[in-house]
Formats: structure tokens, C-alpha cells, sequence
């Protein structure tokens, strides 16, 4: 991997962990509306798949759905308005963290619906399969989600029509307290792929590189028109499922030995300084361009207007 | 022409106008769909257009969602509403609300096509009416044609919408003939259509029932008295004016629907003339509806529990006694 | 005793009293449910019992039908209502009509408890109020309790009930406090509550909005104006008596939910009122409910789509001005 | 195989077939109303499973359910009446074909929605489960249906809770128009269960003998607690989809070759008589009995009288 693709991944991947802790920390001190999901451990997904995305490809999102959000590109002043529920928050203020969606960059949304985004992205590569272009679209979506008869709906469609879609299950060993162990009798979720007639991979999430090679190839292989795939990464949420969560179905070891088995920021900091990519001082620097960026993009957004009173049916309908 | 040949011809008409325009949808290739609106239209636009699915109700519709997020204009073909309670998720919480939840980025227009009704035999989960589930989603618009000329028009103008419109036909009805004009033909959505002009009470109905009404105020004509016939057209958008300017000038009101009583939305239109009209009623306003039961199998049942025109008769004697 | 915990409490007692009682749904074992109200009871019953569930509502709900089928008297909870478009068909096609269909061989003695509501900042995919759907589906029961003794007495008759039962629950109300009798208790199904006597007006609504009409009815008296807030309890069935009796004596309507209005259920009460009980009505029908718009995020502006407790007062006021 | 069991498969199929050319002949004198679904050329597959079922297990059928109705030990007589709208039938006229249920034998209804039953023989064999008998369910469902969340969402409860149900899809090789080679992306719709964590086995549906050995073992492996299993049984339907489909979707050499390959009547006779299990003339005294028992059991069912007005709540609701 060349320098510039490694350090524009880690700067993505802290972008990531830096919103979730500052918007913790806003959380907390009441800033915020209704609820908040950390991607905290998660980072290396978003960054290593949408580093192969163009601003034209689309992404469907999750209720975590930050990473996906940062990793498109989105202009973190907006997310921030959105979540302080500001007019110039990407939704203006209407949708909050569950719904942030970012068109112009291809983003067609966080979703609260489970699953709910699996069909979109679907739908979005059969516009690309119609007009004839290469685009591709990409739905990030929970091991939880992989139970929803969407998943399967929409793979089969994807597989048949041979849409370029590629389903990224983020396998996070949980879906809120249920463990995958007692949500699937299969160990290796990928192997569902197989029923549908097209590649199955699953690799280490917890490591952005082979989520980005991995990806990469999948992506390609669908701009081809060679049709979907589905992608399972391993890893595991570091965070409650939502802001406030006691997690009383996890140990504290269980959290912790997670925690010091891996922490994305730290391996790739790691391996690009082994492999001599970049110095520490480098990715320091990278460090704190990303704080002062967000400290401006949260001072921007606590700046904004609050969002403008609902208007009907203007706001529901585009004419009426 | 027949009611499903003018939905064939709008369809036909729109997708020839803009290469956006596609359909998808169970049965609606060689077969040319349940009830034939799709029939011909493979060979015109070839299976890319002309998409037939496998049975995936969730999956088709919310891929109709993505597509129109993302550019086409997808026409869905749901074979019987019944089957909507496969795919609500995505028509209420994703197309119903995308715009509003991404304040104002994102529009949706895609239409469901889909048809109900009582009378043919097909049972309790192939003849329900389901319109007031729509009729009570922000976001989305309910369109219920009952002629010929109107299935064309209001079909038309629901492709060219940008908002997701849910279009219901009647199974009864696509065999109905009527005068459609030929070429490009638009019916606005949100009018409604005064099918008969009245004096003594005013009939507000829609989808089959209007044929129905309309029968009746023949027979009540007969015996002297003159029913308005006011056919919705369009549920959502709503023409309250045409409504309250009919009882206005009857100063009695009938809601006349399949769909069982309770809950529907005949309750909306008789509620909304009880609050905005109530000194211009010289009578309370009265709904005749389906009974409380899903739709039974056997032939003589069948007809017992929607209103039939005789129904309609006699319950507007009642109202205007 | 809180909200949360009554509910709790009828699900304990109904499953000590009956082994074929058994609770499924998402989070509901370790974690207690999202609010809380099967906490405990993984202890108690065990993971056979209080059976966690994938996120598969369809799947959920259709194994409920087959489980109820079969001698079982299952319990889902459905984490939110707004979800609920997921598994309408097995809720619509199978749960509600099972028993017409197969001409009475078949009994469905399952229960759907979810919750719906704004007011959390959940934004438009959590905070729906959707009991208008259900209300109009030959075949289901609707419950909404608003204080934690029904609650628990609504949920026990509930379990205890042959038919299909949708039980609405609210998210605010889950920390409501109220007295709550300990033991068996039973409230039962279609008999609804005159929670304030009055005689000025007649308010009739349910689950959040009766305490928000409680409220205002406190202020309205400060004013001299002494309204009725009866509490429907279940919409299905509905004492239709008790509505016509307390309109019959103060000769005014106002409906309040928290449900957009268009197509909701006070459709059904305003037009039932105008239908039997015209003459007694000095005034229309009011109805105040949620504007036609999914529900925002901002907290600023979620309460000004959902009647709130000085609309209620406002509209009052006028209505018997 | 021994004598009884091999001529009572082939009284059931014959009973089977019987009734759908006799209910054809009905629809086409104009005395049935709504439609009718023939399930002529799958009668092994109802045979060979229900077989193995006693009346205490449970069934879930489809709109093409005569023959499971059948294979289920139904009444002729209370089928014909429910097809006729009489106050006998099944379910008092109220269903017709499309919902006919005998649950006093376990029959838990035909069913009008695609996928519709799959859930609910989930639960039953959770009921089963619950209450520690050794009770099964089977789930008949067709290859269209196999494309639908219901099967997903319900074969993945059953795997993980290990739940005794069969599910067994009929591939008739069409759903309505649609051929299954446009409808899967795979050869062998058995492979789905992988992905589930059960086991998937194919079977010629079009030999009884074949979906008979197939199914007792996972019926009763089932019944020894060891879980659900997926069974595909590969077959043709010989009519059209409904009564009166003009089947623009096929060719007349198509549909031909198909029944000139194989008719199971004929299939079963044949192994029968080579196998010395039993003469010709045994064969045709079942099927004369067979006749007779049609005969006085439409002679019974149009004796009956038609089905009583509707009754409200009463017929909607146990209690009200
Ligand atoms: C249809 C639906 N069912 C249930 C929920 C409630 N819910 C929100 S997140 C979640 C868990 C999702 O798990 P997973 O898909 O693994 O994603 P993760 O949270 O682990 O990232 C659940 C059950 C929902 N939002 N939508
Ligand atoms: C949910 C649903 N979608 C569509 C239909 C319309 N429909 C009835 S039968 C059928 C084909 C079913 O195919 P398959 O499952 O293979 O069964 P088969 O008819 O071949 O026995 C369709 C699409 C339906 N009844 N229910
Ligand atoms: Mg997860
Ligand atoms: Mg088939």
C-alpha cells in the first residue's frame, strides 16, 4: 500500500473515533436528542471500503451510521449541526444521528430501520445497471441485519439481475444484548452468499487492510458488471450499543480483552510505522489537524440556527 | 376502452416519453401481468424495462426506493394490496419519509401500482381494501381511480409526481369500458370529479363504489330524489373544497366505501364535513360501508358484506326522509 | 408502581399462572427490554420462556400465529411500533383472519405488545403512533392503556384473550407513576374510563394524551370550564355507550391523539358521534391530533407537530365559546 | 418398501390426483368460484411426506394445497363442500380452496399468501418444542416462496433454536410465469440451508419412493430433537398455474416432454407392479374405490347446505 492510501485511511479512521468521542462527550453534557450508536472500533470498515468509492457510488447506513458518514466524505460541520439539530445540519435538524444522509456525496442515509437500507442500495445499483454506468453502491449493515428477510430478499434480486452491490456485514459480535452466537447456527456468516450464487468473503475487520483489499476487489469486480457480493467483517463494538447502554449480557473482561486484543487507531498507526510508510510524528500531526478540524466543525455547528419550524406540506411533499 | 387497457396505454406512453420510467413487478412479463395492464408491454420495452420479479415484496419495493433515489422512476406492480403488509417498511418508513428525514435532499417518485376490492371469489387475503393505511402515512399520496379516462390521466400524473403515490385500482373494474383520450392525457391529483350533479344529498365515494353510487342515484332519481355523486379520485391529496361545496348545497352527506367501516376513511371524510360544515347538514352525515369481517369465499356471502346499490338506496332514503 | 413495572408485574403473574404464557422478542432477556419491562424475568422463567429473538419481525410475529395455533399463548414484543410494517402480513393475513377463514376451527390467543409515541427525540422511524392500522383489520383488538393499573389489568385480559391483541404501549409513559392493586387484576377489554367527570364538554382520547387532557382539564376548570376526558382504554372493541353518554349529557366533542389526523382513529369517533348523536352535539366535532408530518428530531420542534397540553386547552375553549 | 406402505402412497396420489381433475371438472361446470390451483404432477411429494406424519403433526400448505389437504387424511367430502360454499365444508365456505384447514388433523391451512405458512409451522414446531413432545411440522411451500423474508427470517429461528420442522419446497420449476432459472442465481435451492446451519437435501419429487426415503429420515431425526431440515423435491406441475392460465410462458413442447418424462400415477403403478408388491387389477380396485369414495363425497358435499349467513362479531371474533 502507498503512503498517501495509508495515511489518508488512518486520517479517515481517527476523523471517525474523534467524532464519536466529541460527540460523546456533547452527549453528555446534554446537547444532544435521542440517541447516539459509537462506531468506536469499527473505523477500519467504513475507511477501508469507501476508500475505493467515488463521490457518484452510493453507500446505504446504519443507526451507526457516523463512520459510514465520514468515510463518504460528508463535511463534519454538517453532522455536527445535524446532531445539535441546527438548520444547517444536513437534514436540518428533522432526522438527527439515525437519518443523516449526505446525496451529494452519495450517501442515501442512515437508517433506524434494521436492515432497512439493504433494499435501497439494491434499488441504487439497478439504477446504475439501467443507465449504463459504472457505479456501484455499497450498504453497510449488523450481523443483526443479516437475519432480516430484506437481506435476503435483496441479495437474490442483486444476484439474479447481477447488480453491482457489494453487502458489508459488519459483524460486531452483537446486535444490541443478542450475541451472533445465539443469532445464527453458523459460525462463518459469508457462507449465506453461496445460497444466493455469489462470493462470499469474510475477513479480519479489525484490520483496515484487509478489509480494503478485500473490498477493493469486490468493488472492482461489480464496477466490471460482474455482479454482487457480500462481505463479512469481523470485529467487535468497543462502546455500548447505544450512548447510556449498561451492557449487562457482556463481561468486563470480555470488553476489555477485546479492547487490548485491538484497537484499529493503534494497529494502523502501528503498521505504517513498521512499514516505515510514515513517521509517529507524521501521524501526529494527522492528529491534530483532525482535532482542530472537528473543534472547528462543532464550533461552526453550535454557531448555526436551530432548525427552522416544520413546514407542511412543503417539508413531506415535494408538491402537493 | 377497457379500464387495465388505459393503465397499459399510460404506462406505455410515459415509458416512450422518459427512459427513467420503469416497471417491476410478479407476473408482468409474458403473462402481462395478473390482470393484463402489462400485456405487450415486453415486447415494446424488452425485460430490462419490463422487469419481472421473483416473489420479494419487501425487496421489489424497496428497491423501487433506492431506483428513484437515485434516478429512475420505477412503477412498481403490487399484484394484490393485500400483500402491501410484506412491503409497509419500505413504503412508510423509507419512501414515505426519505425527504422529510434528509430535509428536503432526497425525493422519491416512484408509484405503486396495486389493486383491491371484494367479488371475484379470491377470499380474505386476496380482496381486502386497505386505502386508509395509506391515507394515514405522511409522505405518501393515494390515488383511486374509477373510469377508464381517469386510470389513464391519474396514472400519468402519478409517474410524474416526485413524490411516492400508491394507486390503487379495483379488480371489478378493469373490465369496465369507457371513452379514453387518445395521446398524452393528465388528470391532476388532489380534484375531485362530480360523476353526477345532485340537488338532495350529497353521495362522497370512490374506487368501485362510485359505479355503484352512481346506480343508485339513477334509482333514487327515479323515485325523485337527486344524489350528487362526488368521486374522490384521489384520497391524498384531498379535495375538501369539492366536498364541502357539495354539502353545502345538499346539506346531507353519504360516504360510500368497500373497505370495512372501521377505521376507514370514511370516517375522515365524515368527520372532516361534521366539523367544517356542521350548519350547513341538515341530516348527520352517514357512512355505508364494508362489515367488521375479512372477505368471505363463497358467491352468495361475497355481497353481504360490501354495500351493493341497493344499499345505497336505501340508505339515502333514509337520509333524505 | 411505575408504567414499566405493571406491565412487568401482569407478565409475571400471567406466566406463573399459565406454563403455555411465553414472551419473544429482541432484547428482552439479559438487557430487560428497551423500557425495561420484562426485566427480571429471564431469572424467573428462564431463556425457554423469555425467548430473545434475532431481529426478524416477520418471523417473530408469523412463529407467534403458529405457536398460538397450536396451544401456546404467546407474547411478542415488538420493540417499536414504528417496526411493525415489517411483520403486518402475518399480523393482517394470518393472526386476524385465521379464525373467519378456516370458518372458526382456529384460535389465535397471541398478544403484540409494542410501543409507540414522540417525544424521546427518536425521530421519524421510532416514534410513530400507528393504532389506526390496527383498528382497521377485521379481527384484531387494539389496546392503549395511559396509567400503570390499566396497564397491568389491560395486559392480563389481554393474555387471557382468545382473540389476536394488539397492545399499544407509549415510551413516555413507561416512568409514569400510579397506584396499582397487587395480585390478579383484570381490566377488561372494550369498556373504556371516565378518567374526569365534567359537564361541558366531552374529551375522548388515549394513552399520552389522556394525561395531557387531564392536565388540561385542570385548567380549563380554573376557567370555569369543566370537561369530561374519557379514556377509551381499547379501541377495539369500543364502548361506543360511553362516548354517546358523555356527549348526550355535555353536548360537545373534542377527540385528542397523538396519531397524525388524517385518516386516524378520531375520525372514527367524530364521525360516530356525528352519526348517533346529532342532535345532541350544540357545537361540531372537534378532533386534535398530530399534524401530517413524520415526527423531527430537534427538540425544539418535536412538540409542535403533537397535541400538547395548552392546544388542548385552546381548542377547548373554543369549542365551547 | 412394503406392500401396505406402497399402496397407500399410491391410494393418496390417487385420491389426489382424482380430486383435481374432479374440482376442474366443478370450476369448469361454473359451480366452484374464485380459483383453483392444480396440484397434478406433485403428488408424491404430499404422499411421500405426509407419510411419515401422524395426526398430532402439523402441516402448513399453500394456495396449491389440495394435495397436501389430502395427504393429510382430510375428509373429500368437507373439501368439496368448502370449494362448493357449503355450510359443510371445511371451513363452513367462508375460505374456498385457497384456505382449506383441518386443524383436527393438523392441517393448519392452505394459504393465499407466497411464504405465508413458513412462519407459521416455525411456531408450531416451537409449540413442540415448548411443551417437550415429539411432534413435527412440515412447511410445503414452492420455489417461488423459497425467494420471500418469511422462509430466511423462519428457517434461521428454527436452525438456532432447534425446532422439529421440515421444511420442504416443492421447485415445480415456476412461480406463476416466472421459470426459476430467472429467479435463482443457483442450480440447487437445497444449498440455502448451508446458510442456515441445517441440513439441505434435493430429491426427485417426481418419485415418490425417493421424496419418501428422504423425508422419514429428517422427519425423524426431527422428531429425535436434532432440528430442522430443508428438503427440496424437484418436480413439474402438468396444468397451468391457475384454472384457465393460457401459460404464454411455456411451449407446448416444454410442457409435453415434461409429462411424457414422467406422470407420477403412471410412475407408480409401474414400480409397483415390476416390484411384485402388487397386481394390476389390485392397482385399479384402489382405483375404482378411489372413484367411488370421489363420487359420494361431491354427491354429499352438493347435498350440503350453502354456507350460513355471516355472523358478526361471532365469526370474527372467539369473544367480543
Ligand atoms: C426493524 C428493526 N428492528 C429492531 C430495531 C431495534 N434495533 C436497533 S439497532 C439493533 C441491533 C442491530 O444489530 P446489528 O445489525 O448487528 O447492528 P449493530 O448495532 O451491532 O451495529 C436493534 C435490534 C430496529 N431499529 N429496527
Ligand atoms: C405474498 C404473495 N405474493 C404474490 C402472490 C401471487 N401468487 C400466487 S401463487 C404465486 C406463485 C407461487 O410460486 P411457488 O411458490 O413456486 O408455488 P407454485 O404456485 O409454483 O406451487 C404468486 C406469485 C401471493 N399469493 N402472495
Ligand atoms: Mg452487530
Ligand atoms: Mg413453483
Amino acid at each position: 500500500m502507498d503512503k498517501a492510501t495509508a495515511l489518508d485511511l488512518y486520517r479517515v479512521m481517527r476523523r471517525i473515533r474523534d467524532f464519536e468521542e466529541r460527540a460523546t462527550v456533547l452527549f453528555g453534557e446534554g446537547k444532544l436528542w435521542g440517541t447516539i450508536h459509537s462506531y468506536a472500533g469499527e473505523e477500519g470498515i467504513a475507511a477501508g471500503v469507501c476508500a475505493h468509492l467515488r463521490d457518484d457510488d452510493w453507500i446505504t447506513s446504519t443507526h451507526r451510521g457516523h463512520g459510514h458518514c465520514i468515510a463518504k466524505r460528508a463535511d463534519l460541520g454538517r453532522m455536527y449541526a445535524e446532531l445539535l439539530g441546527r438548520e444547517t445540519g444536513y437534514c436540518r435538524g428533522r432526522g438527527g444521528s439515525m437519518h443523516i444522509a449526505d446525496t451529494s456525496k452519495g450517501n442515501l442515509g442512515a437508517n433506524g430501520i434494521v436492515g432497512g437500507g439493504i433494499p435501497i442500495a439494491t434499488g441504487a445499483a439497478l439504477t446504475a445497471k439501467q443507465l449504463g454506468t459504472d457505479q456501484v453502491a455499497v450498504s453497510f449493515f449488523g450481523d443483526g441485519a443479516a437475519n432480516q428477510g430484506a437481506f435476503h430478499e435483496s441479495a437474490n434480486l442483486a444476484a439474479i439481475w447481477k447488480l453491482p452491490v457489494i453487502y458489508v456485514c459488519e459483524n460486531n459480535q452483537y446486535a444490541e444484548s443478542l450475541p451472533v452466537k445465539n443469532a445464527f447456527a453458523i459460525e462463518d456468516i459469508s457462507r449465506r452468499a453461496e445460497g444466493y450464487g455469489m462470493p462470499g468473503v469474510r475477513v479480519n475487520g479489525r484490520d483496515v487492510r484487509a478489509v480494503y483489499d478485500a473490498a477493493g476487489e469486490l468493488i472492482a469486480r461489480a464496477r466490471r458488471g460482474e455482479g454482487p457480493a457480500f462481505l463479512v467483517a469481523d470485529t467487535y463494538r468497543h462502546e455500548g450499543h447505544y450512548y447510556g447502554d449498561p451492557r449487562k449480557y457482556q463481561t468486563k473482561d470480555e470488553i476489555e480483552g477485546w479492547k487490548a486484543r485491538f484497537d484499529p487507531l493503534v494497529d494502523t498507526r502501528a503498521w505504517i510505522t513498521d512499514a516505515k510508510l510514515a513517521t509517529t510524528a507524521e501521524l501526529d500531526a494527522i492528529d491534530a489537524e483532525v482535532i482542530e478540524e472537528a473543534k472547528a466543525a462543532v464550533a461552526w455547528a453550535e454557531a448555526g440556527p436551530p432548525a427552522s419550524p416544520i413546514s407542511l406540506p412543503g417539508d413531506v411533499y415535494a408538491s402537493y | 376502452m377497457f379500464y387495465n387497457e388505459a393503465l397499459g396505454d399510460a404506462l406505455r406512453l410515459e415509458m416512450e416519453r422518459d427512459a427513467r420510467v420503469i416497471v417491476m413487478g410478479e407476473d408482468i412479463a409474458e403473462h402481462g401481468g395478473a390482470f393484463q395492464v402489462t400485456a405487450g408491454l415486453l415486447d415494446a420495452f424488452g425485460p430490462t424495462r419490463i422487469r419481472q420479479t421473483p416473489i420479494s415484496e419487501l425487496g421489489i419495493v424497496g428497491a423501487a426506493v433506492g431506483a428513484a433515489l437515485t434516478g429512475l422512476r420505477p412503477i412498481v406492480e403490487l399484484m394484490y394490496v393485500d400483500f402491501a403488509g410484506l412491503a409497509m417498511d419500505q413504503l412508510v418508513n423509507q419512501a414515505a419519509q426519505n425527504r422529510f428525514m434528509f430535509g428536503g435532499q432526497a425525493r422519491v417518485p416512484m408509484v405503486m401500482r396495486t389493486q383491491g376490492g371484494s367479488g371475484r371469489g379470491n377470499a380474505a387475503q386476496h380482496s381486502k381494501s386497505l386505502e386508509a393505511w395509506f391515507t394515514h402515512v405522511a409522505g405518501l399520496k393515494v390515488v383511486m381511480p374509477s373510469t377508464p379516462a381517469d386510470a389513464k390521466g391519474l396514472l400519468t400524473s402519478s409517474i410524474r409526481d416526485d413524490d411516492p403515490v400508491i394507486f390503487l385500482e379495483h379488480k371489478l373494474l378493469y373490465r369496465t369500458k369507457g371513452q379514453v383520450p387518445t395521446g398524452e392525457y393528465l388528470v391532476p391529483l388532489g380534484k375531485a370529479d362530480v360523476k353526477r350533479a345532485g340537488t338532495d344529498l350529497t353521495i362522497v365515494t370512490w374506487s368501485r363504489e362510485v359505479l355503484f353510487s352512481l346506480e343508485a342515484a339513477e334509482k333514487l332519481a327515479a323515485g325523485g330524489v337527486e344524489a350528487e355523486v362526488i368521486d374522490l379520485r384521489s384520497l391524498v391529496p384531498l379535495d375538501r373544497d369539492a366536498v364541502l361545496a357539495s354539502v353545502r348545497k345538499t346539506h346531507r352527506l353519504l360516504v360510500v366505501h368497500e373497505a370495512i367501516k372501521r377505521g376507514g376513511f370514511g370516517g375522515e371524510i365524515a368527520a372532516m364535513v361534521a366539523e367544517e360544515a356542521f350548519d350547513d347538514l341538515d341530516a348527520p352525515p352517514r357512512r355505508l360501508a364494508g362489515l367488521e369481517t375479512p372477505i368471505p369465499y363463497a358467491q352468495h356471502l361475497e355481497k353481504t358484506v360490501v354495500p351493493q346499490v341497493d344499499d345505497i338506496v336505501r340508505v339515502a332514503r333514509e337520509l333524505v326522509a
